[in-house]
């Protein structure tokens, strides 16, 4: 059987090279693509700890499903801001979008 | 090791080695892919969790929409995503270091556990986690008000979504 | 359970097998005569202009857009509906009641002409 | 029990415990050999799948098809299949190698991993998972994945504009084939497959048509098929997606649209006509068999006679047709049926059924009304004339009164 630490080693490797991504990448678009990554780092963290600390609750799966959405509502607004800003300013490199800064 | 084990090693070892190249590749498209592998992957570890249904719903969700959502839009900001130019900026060395540091720590303090060596307790097998899961999702005294809040949050993003892309006519 | 499953795993092996052994059958077997001409990109045997990679129209980011949001919620109806056993009508309505938002974006979307292509 | 599957499974899981095989491998073997037969089963019925097409086609079109190799041309998928493992692998100039030649994979693989949940017989079926629905949504999402790598790596703006057209329309029609398939779960209250199968004493098609419809015409559309093939029309794309491809790697797009579409039939037959239940399928379980694939080849049919009928609709019209027609119709039809269904908890099943297909029909009535009203208010708006390149001097064209046209 699996212990439940090879999950966790695993979701916190995928959330640090997640973070990594979101440090280090240029593109927007890429920092959306790492902050997946650690969404979905959570995810297993959850579901993990429901199915070794809890099976007979179903809390574990709920959150899941929580962030599920929130990973959704996060990606529809975040690419939406990405496409209107591409279209003022035509860049989306992370470092350029900086009109708030003066 | 059971089989069991070294599938799990296996599909961890393809996830993270597909995760590093999410964040390395200078071709988004090229990212974009791999991030579907890590999300497959993740997938497959629901399954190996006994949560069918949410292995099922990444699938659907993650693949099939947000990645699809995703790729749609690096190819609408073509102009600017070239795969020639540099896709890390100057400060990734710092980056590393600070994912390093938070792997160590988050690893040391999960050895400093007690339960981290923690065993498979066996399931219920009279209980079926997908009945459970929609009984739960609609009554008041379980998890009502998250699912109902859900829902307005996913229509809430939707139409800022669709205020914030529209082109003004 | 997990049984159920190796089933597919099983499959999830074998199945690219066989368009992988198609597809790759005919470099060995066929011949290969590659030719500058032939390998133009055809489009209508006009010459290909400027860069393959241009800009669609926004319209399709939108369309996705409002499939990603339906999607993930008709996605969470399923243990509702697989549940209906067990519900009472109160249960039933708050399910109705979660339809009845999502209807709301829609309607939303169309009053405002997200669903419109032109 | 007379069933020679059951049979022959139970007989090698003898000989394989009688090697000294312990349990896990046993299974492993078992369900090994079981992928094997099914994929094969299933790519030589995707051969012959190709004169099937062909031949109906041919009959539609009051031809008569391939008719010289082998009686009734039946050897000639063969013949098509050696030539197109003999032509020559073309690379484009400027593809993306790599997602070129796996784009052709996931043409045809997505297709096979749905007939993992497909109930062939009462006992032969790949697996019964918990979750078989939604299974067949997530291999759909696959087929996208291919769509949409095979435009892009080709490097060419024909096939780039087929995929993304193909996309949108694939994920649209996603939406209203959810819903409808919802459903049939609500109605058996169970995700397998087999399970909606046996709950179905009447056929789902009864108490639920519009939703029987609305999902035929989703997957069609999901299939990329006449009418909704906008994504390849050949007089503006010339084929689409997969413009660039040639030899196998085509006819591995091609034969995963064709076994697409029977699955398709096999899935709505699953769904809403009973599946396997026939005369005489629940004691000779291979007789389900044969009903099976006769329902499921009639839905095949029925796509390829819609395919073959009608002709190709605009991308907006596409579109308007699934997001302000199918899915607010099947979002009404969703919760008509589960507040009905709460209601007759306990009654009889004929008059619970009855019930529902009286509910379907007062909203198909409704939806009808509705329709005509809105032709109205649309009808003069299209017919405003709309500017024509002519030559200078030629008699104008005579206006169209939006009484004339609304008539037809």
């Amino acid at each position: 059987m699996i212990p439940l630490s090879w999950y966790l080693i695993f979701a916190a490797a995928l959330f640090s090279i997640g973070l990594f991504g979101v440090l280090a990448r240029k593109n927007a678009i890429a920092i959306l693509m790492g902050i997946e990554l650690m969404l979905n780092s959570v995810n297993i963290n959850l579901v993990a700890f429901w199915r070794y600390l809890s099976p007979e609750m179903i809390t574990g799966q709920v959150f899941a499903i929580i962030v599920f959405a929130v990973a959704a509502a996060e990606v529809a607004v975040g690419l939406a801001l990405i496409i209107s800003v591409y279209r003022r300013k035509s860049t989306i490199v992370a470092e350029d979008i900086d009109m708030l800064k003066f | 090791m059971t089989p069991l084990q070294i599938i799990f090693l296996l599909v961890a070892a393809i996830s993270l080695g597909g995760a590093v190249m999410v964040v390395t590749r200078q071709n988004l498209v090229h990212a974009a892919l791999w991030l579907i592998l890590v999300l497959f992957g993740v997938a497959v570890t629901f399954v190996l969790l006994n949560a069918g249904f949410l292995a099922m719903a990444q699938v659907v969700i993650y693949i099939g929409a947000i990645a699809i959502l995703m790729i749609f839009t690096i190819m609408l900001t073509r102009k600017v995503a070239k795969d020639t130019d540099e896709q890390l900026n100057s400060n990734w060395w710092g980056a590393g270091i600070i994912s390093l540091l938070l792997f160590g720590g988050v690893i040391l303090m999960l050895f400093q556990w007690q339960n981290f060596q923690f065993n498979l307790p066996n399931l219920n097998p009279s209980v079926d986690p997908l009945l459970q899961l929609g009984e739960g999702l609609v009554s008041p005294n379980a998890f009502l008000l998250p699912f109902e809040i859900a829902s307005v949050l996913l229509v809430a993003a939707l139409i800022g979504a669709i205020m914030v892309a529209r082109e003004r006519k | 359970m997990l049984n159920d499953w190796l089933f597919i795993g099983i499959l999830l092996v074998i199945a690219p097998i066989v368009p992988l052994a198609a597809t790759v059958i005919p470099d060995f077997i066929g011949p290969r005569k590659p030719s500058r001409l032939k390998s133009q990109t055809y489009e209508c045997g006009v010459e290909t202009e400027g860069e393959t990679w241009i800009q669609f129209k926004v319209q399709y980011y939108i369309f996705t857009l409002i499939f990603l949001i339906f999607d993930v919620e008709l996605v969470f109806l399923y243990p509702w509906a697989v549940a209906f056993n067990q519900l009472t009508l109160f249960g039933v309505l708050e399910g109705i009641l979660f339809i009845l938002i999502l209807v709301a974006g829609l309607v939303y979307a169309w009053r405002k002409g997200a669903l419109e292509w032109f | 029990m007379g069933d020679p599957v059951t049979l022959i499974a139970k007989w090698l899981e003898g000989l394989l415990a009688g090697w000294g095989l312990a349990e896990g491998p046993t299974a492993v073997v078992m369900n090994l050999i079981g992928v094997i037969m099914i994929v094969v089963f299933v790519m030589i019925m995707d051969v012959f799948l190709v004169w099937v097409e062909r031949k109906v086609v041919a009959r539609f079109q009051d031809r008569f098809g391939p008719n010289r190799l082998g009686p009734f041309g039946l050897i000639q998928p063969i013949a098509d299949v050696i030539k197109m493992l003999i032509k020559e692998n073309i690379y484009p100039q400027g593809i993306d190698r790599f997602i070129y030649n796996l784009a052709p994979l996931f043409g045809l693989f997505p297709v096979l991993l749905l007939w993992a949940v497909i109930p062939i017989s009462p006992t032969t079926i790949g697996t019964d998972i918990n979750v078989a629905v939604l299974y067949l949504v997530a291999c759909g999402a696959f087929i996208s994945l291919g769509i949409i790598m095979a435009g892009w790596a080709s490097n060419n703006k024909y096939a780039l504009l087929g995929a993304f057209r193909e996309v949108a329309q694939m994920i649209s029609y996603e939406i209203p084939m959810v819903i409808s398939l919802l459903i049939p779960v609500i109605l058996a209250r169970s995700m397998e497959l087999n399970q909606i199968i046996q709950s179905q004493n009447i056929w789902y098609i009864v108490a639920a048509p519009l939703a029987a419809l609305v999902f035929l015409i989703s997957s069609i559309a999901e299939l990329g098929r006449a009418p909704f093939d906008i994504a390849e029309g050949e007089s503006e794309l010339i084929a689409g997606f997969h413009i660039e491809y040639t030899g196998m790697k085509f006819g591995m797009f091609y034969a995963g649209e064709l076994l697409h579409a029977l699955t398709v039939g096999g899935i709505f037959s699953s769904l809403f006509l009973g599946g396997w239940r026939g005369i005489g399928a629940m004691t000779y379980p291979i007789v389900g068999t044969f009903w099976f694939f006769i329902k499921a080849y009639f839905i095949y049919w029925v796509i390829m006679w819609v395919k073959y009928s009608l002709p190709r609709i605009r991308i907006d019209q596409m579109l308007n047709l699934n997001w302000k027609f199918f899915t607010p119709l099947s979002l009404v039809l969703l919760m008509v049926t589960a507040v009905l269904d709460k209601l007759l908890t306990g009654v009889p099943m004929l008059i619970y059924f009855g019930v529902m297909l009286a509910a379907n029909i007062l909203i198909g009535w409704g939806t009808v009304l509705i329709l005509r009203k809105t032709r109205k208010k649309e009808a003069p708006r299209v017919a405003e004339p709309k500017p024509i390149a002519r030559p200078d001097g030629a008699p104008p064209i005579p206006a169209i009164t939006p009484a004339t046209t609304s008539q037809s």
